[in-house]
């Protein structure tokens, strides 16, 4: 057991800090710290700037872009951008369809998507969920039926984070419907510019709009765009949601957010009571960053160490104490939330009751905090 | 001791509940009153001035009903369960409350006869940015012309400064300002015509409206005597807005663990309802712990103020505001929770019901505030007595 | 609504607040206040104190001691002992056995026991839970078989609060192995001075013998101490688990523990922090307080009010939480808890950490918490 | 960075991990050994000095082994998994670790020796009745014959005073006494003899030993140089001590998370296994993660008294002792309601457990204090950084 990083680490950690600090526009950068709306186009723009040093996918094959690095060094890159203010490589793309086609798909479909995927020239949807298939997936009901050589999509997706920019869309489509649920799924990607597509925004409480229902009708795909086997999808759902070990954990961007937090808090801090939850907080972020050390540090070990759902669960908690307490700090100048920008209250405060009611969705989208504690309790606990 | 409704105010909450189901049927009635440019029903408003709901805490020679706090709770309760965008705390219980307590016999007929039949509309402006529930203005200044010392003549107020938030701002006709007295005297309150006034409406996170004002040199008369400090009862006022708030809070947590109990009846996950799952109809359980907890707290201030003493009026509003806090982000986090996705969305009453308690909340008093209040009381007593 | 007394609960809690406070004897008084262990003998002189003046079981008919009171009354009755630091009577005589004599019992029983009962000459233990019957009551085995008017009881009990005190102990014994769980089962009462009877003590983690096993091994039981039904049993069981309304949750006594914490806090108290966690503390208390009167002053009308579980389940987590404040108040001093009396640390810290460990008890016996959050969802949500 | 254990670290957990197994095959073993006078086991003991246990801490010059934090960490967490009575923490930790850091060459080499070999056992009186956890005495003072500024000559040096809580101490042969130094000199530390002593054993709540101990002019030797305020190193020793049983009270909850997990397993209520019921397996899932941020926090804070900087040390001792303390009356309470009545018995491991870590945690600083500690540095950084 030892703290230090190796001197290969260390230096690896300093050549991300100097990328991220120096060559991703401080506009973009000031942005995501002062916790404000991205831009579409800057997320593009950041995520190219990385690709074209290759941090953009670095967990992909090597021959697609990426770095075989080890996990401590996934996680170092992945703290250091939340930590600089980058934003995250968009996940439909680098963390999702991107390993998904790297591993099921046909030479043809990575070479045709894959650097388009690395570079966000292709901007992806996920198209999963369903009004009645969300903790539930494998009830989905979207039905691809074949056609001749193509696949004559119907259905409805919900809580498409994005989509309203999104060119393409993966898809969980029932393509047997007479057998067990699971076993007559299959992953199409479809081209949302396909007649018959159709996306509408869905408002969420904090009055954006980041999540859509995607419609299909009669959506005619071409056959070559069925990644891995047919009726195969459900073995591709299990492999995209298991496929994180790194970077479930919102821990850089949550500590952010907390140190900027103390310097919006300015007096309030002499508060004995504000301090103390503060400092629980910090310790609080401190475990859980720990424990994200000692996942990928013990990843060459074959002892069973806290998955992913400790970090999901702990984290999005965390997430969500913190905004709760900015929300607290606030006050009333939070009541100021839609007032424009010339508002005499202070951004950050102003800010403060949309991220609290955003954030609720933390616990909710991506696998519930339940869906985390059964895994814990089935997967890790025998229960 | 009597936790009950007798049956004058059972028939008040039937014919208010009556009232807003006709108004706010379903949520997207609400939705449609909320986008429209004063984001409230002034015809509902007109009813409710109708039915004497608008001037129900005001004394009949004043225009009002001369009703009590349990009335207006009610009120506040029902406005609660449909989410109502309407400033009846705002305009009736805080901006009527300060002129009923410090204005002047004929101030108090005119302004308050005209309130109560909906003619005009007051907005209460006594939070400037930065400052954090305080009875003690200090980023609006009022300016005498003359000295304040003389007692004689008539002299020219006029107001300087920002106020922000002030709940339903951009609706109001006539604004009351609390602003710094000249000199240290302390904080007066004043009636400024809303149109010597720079309002720029907007809304908060639960789409009601509010408004930032500058005063600009702006014409003023002061509400009452000139010249007094008025601080005790600008702080009396907001303590009973806050327990008025609490009721209100507990009509929105309500209805939220009625929708929420509804929808783990009727909602379908893996084949079964979701009410086959024992870790969520626990939670469900400990909702309605906490509502009732808070039940009984905004029942029991309401009850206090009636007892008129200052300090216990003020020691409850701390009381059921820390409490409303605590039950109001527990309900309304596991209301969205419970619901998944479908809770986070602006056209489900639920998730809105949550902005909403959070609105209350920071507009009339955190759970810390209030925390911090009581902590320093602690040793003022023994025990707390729930009976005198 | 309105929050004072009538002029005569007022009076009435005058008088209840006086008798208390002066006729009962002063040292039982301070032992229950400081949180001192009572002994047996304490418990009868207090009991035959309020008994001798009709404040023992007021609750039952008039005919046997009943004061026909209001549950107002009752509720001050029961919060004026407790402020006053009056041991409540006997649970197993006052609130179990008695009413379920008086109710079902033949006029013979009520002759021979309810007076006793009343008045402590008999101290009732109470023999349902056995090592595979807790939560889940109605698998209970020990069982009655007829011989003759008698009847011959074999089995084991256990978790029989003060058995080793106990002069005679009602049973849940199944009497027709044949029929459906709950439909088997019988009261008996059975004289502990019975050739048969043993009683074994449990040790809990604080040290203390409070709980006992009971083992009955061909004890021989006389027919008329049945009560109610052959195979009636299950009926009593639920109308004496649902016999109570009033003095569910321990509000008086948490209340007067949290007062003395905050004497015993002294310089502590000076610390935002510790009168922080007294306020919220001070604070749910009285949310808690007002709920139980709710329950009463509701008591005449028909809308549903919050039931009993709602005060159990938070009653009994405000009485640990108070339990906590203390323990980590206490700090190291709270080591000394099995030191002798001439130990130079203060009595409260050394009896915090028994107290918090025993303590937990609250939220597993008579119902645990998880069977009153399942009473809650079930019968008052309907979910 | 590595969080694993070496090949010799693993080798020298199996090692304990059997003795230990033997020792305490199961709770029964455990509750009569502390049913014994000395409340643990001596034959035991012996055979910890055997395997060079004892001498963990110390260098090879003053007869221990030279290990470092990691090994005694490792030692510390089996020691809680099986709720060993033996006095390691308190003597070996405590009392020695102080002897290390202050003692001169020959007192290290004389009494480290006899500690490692298990001839002599120590106990640290650092406490006294009242006082929270700090490294200035109050409760015992030292008085010495002669002018302390005159630095030559034979000086006597005596104690007055009561130490209480004294862990070990009925068992130990010599204390470890810190004791406030004449005319506010600051605080020193002195041995001395136990029969010089009035030592009256008594049992915590978990059934470890502790001791009221009264000086009353008990002769005194100074460790270290005479006279010299010790505090900063009474400090550490503290910090480091508290951060070992951190890593015991890890132990307590790995047992108590695994115990409750086969419980919910195999207890049947109402026809089936108790992990039917989704309640009680959410509620294993949250003590679990309780359990692993501890585990985070615990491997952290012991690496990092390897970096030798005494203000990182004190932060690491009070992280890790919040966290500890959070997840431990979390793991505790939880073990005991999912066992239901059984958890409440003296005859189950799982509730003497709970008794174990509350007694941990008192005894070397709760979580109040902690969070108190930590509040006071939160405007000291930016960022709390997990690696330097």
């Amino acid at each position: 057991m030892q703290l230090e990083l190796s001197p290969a680490d260390a230096e690896f950690r300093n050549r991300m800090r100097e990328f991220f600090t120096t060559k991703v526009p401080q506009e973009i950068r000031d942005t995501v710290l002062e916790g404000r709306h991205l831009s579409s186009d800057q997320i593009v723009e950041s995520q190219r700037v990385l690709n074209a040093e290759g941090l953009a996918v670095p967990h992909w094959p090597v021959e697609w872009g990426g770095q075989d690095w080890t996990d401590l060094q996934r996680h170092l890159w992945h703290e250091e951008m939340q930590r600089a203010g980058v934003p995250i490589p968009l996940a439909f793309n680098a963390s999702m369809i991107g390993p998904v086609i790297a591993h099921f798909g046909t030479q043809e479909q990575k070479e045709r998507f894959l650097p388009a995927t690395a570079n966000l020239d292709i901007w992806w949807s996920q198209g999963f969920s369903e009004p009645d298939a969300g903790s539930d997936l494998a009830s989905l009901r979207t039905s691809a039926v074949r056609d001749g050589d193509d696949w004559v999509v119907n259905g409805q997706k919900t809580w498409t984070t994005l989509g309203q920019h999104g060119d393409w869309i993966f898809t969980l489509v029932r393509t047997d419907p007479e057998v067990k649920k699971q076993a007559g799924i299959s992953m199409l990607l479809i081209d949302m510019t396909s007649p018959g597509v159709e996306v509408r925004p869905i408002e969420l409480i904090d009055g954006g709009h980041e999540v859509n229902e995607v419609w299909f009708s009669d959506v005619r795909v071409p056959g070559d765009l069925l990644v891995g086997e047919l009726n195969g999808g459900w073995t591709i759902a299990k492999f995209l949601l298991g496929n994180e070990r790194v970077g479930v954990a919102p821990v850089g961007a949550t500590k952010r957010a907390l140190a900027t937090l103390k310097t919006n808090a300015a007096a309030q801090l002499e508060d004995p009571l504000v301090r103390a939850r503060v400092a629980e907080l910090e310790n609080d972020l401190l475990a859980l960053e720990l424990t994200a050390l000692r996942v990928v540090a013990h990843s060459s070990d074959g002892e069973p160490h806290p998955a992913s759902s400790v970090l999901k669960l702990r984290g999005t908690e965390l997430q969500q104490s913190v905004s709760e307490l900015a929300l607290d700090l606030a006050g009333p100048a939070s009541l100021a939330s839609r007032a424009e920008d010339d508002s005499p209250q202070e951004g950050w405060a102003r800010r403060a009751a949309p991220t609290y009611l955003n954030l609720r969705k933390a616990s909710i989208y991506g696998g519930s905090n339940e869906i985390q504690r059964q895994i814990i309790s089935r997967t890790i606990l025998g229960l | 001791m009597d936790f009950t409704y007798d049956d004058e105010q059972q028939a008040l909450r039937e014919a208010v509940r009556g009232l807003l189901a006709s108004a706010y049927a379903d949520h997207d009635a609400r939705r449609t009153t909320v986008a429209s440019d004063d984001g409230f029903d002034r015809a509902l408003w007109g009813r409710l001035a109708e039915m004497g709901i608008l001037g129900l805490p005001f004394s009949e020679a004043d225009g009002g009903v001369g009703a009590g706090p349990v009335e207006i709770g009610i009120v506040c309760q029902e406005l609660g369960r449909v989410l109502a965008p309407e400033p009846y705390l705002a305009c009736v219980v805080h901006a009527g409350g300060l002129v009923a307590a410090v204005g002047s016999p004929e101030q108090k007929a005119d302004l308050l006869g005209r309130l109560s039949s909906g003619e005009v509309l007051l907005a209460a402006a006594d939070t400037s940015p930065g400052s954090r529930w305080s009875s003690h203005a200090d980023g609006v200044r009022a300016s005498v012309s003359g000295d304040l010392s003389t007692g004689s003549g008539q002299r020219a107020w006029t107001l300087d400064g920002v106020a922000d938030p002030v709940m339903g701002g951009g609706a109001a006709d006539i604004l009351v300002v609390t602003a710094a007295l000249p000199d240290g005297h302390g904080t007066g309150v004043f009636l400024v015509d809303a149109s010597a006034a720079g309002v720029t409406a907007y809304a908060a996170a639960d789409l009601t409206r509010a408004a930032s004002v500058r005063f600009d040199g702006s014409a003023a008369t002061p509400l009452g005597q000139p010249g007094r400090d008025l601080s005790a009862s600008i702080a009396t006022i907001s303590d009973l807005t806050r327990i008025m708030g609490a009721n209100q809070s507990l009509g929105v947590m309500q209805s939220q663990v009625r929708a929420t109990t509804d929808y783990l009846k009727s909602r379908k996950q893996f084949g079964v309802t979701l009410n086959t799952f024992q870790a969520l109809t626990f939670r469900a359980a400990d909702m309605y712990v906490e509502l009732e907890l808070a039940h009984s707290m905004v029942d029991w201030a309401t009850m206090m103020i009636a007892g008129g003493d200052r300090e216990a009026v003020a020691d409850a509003a701390d009381r059921v505001g820390l409490q409303v806090s605590r039950s109001g982000r527990h309900v309304g986090q596991e209301a969205i929770q419970l619901h998944g996705g479908i809770g986070m969305t602006a056209e489900y009453a639920v998730g809105v019901g949550t902005a909403h308690l959070e609105v209350l909340d920071q507009w009339l008093g955190n759970g810390p505030h209030h925390l911090r209040r009581l902590s320093e009381r602690v040793t003022d007593h023994d025990l707390v007595e729930a009976l005198s």
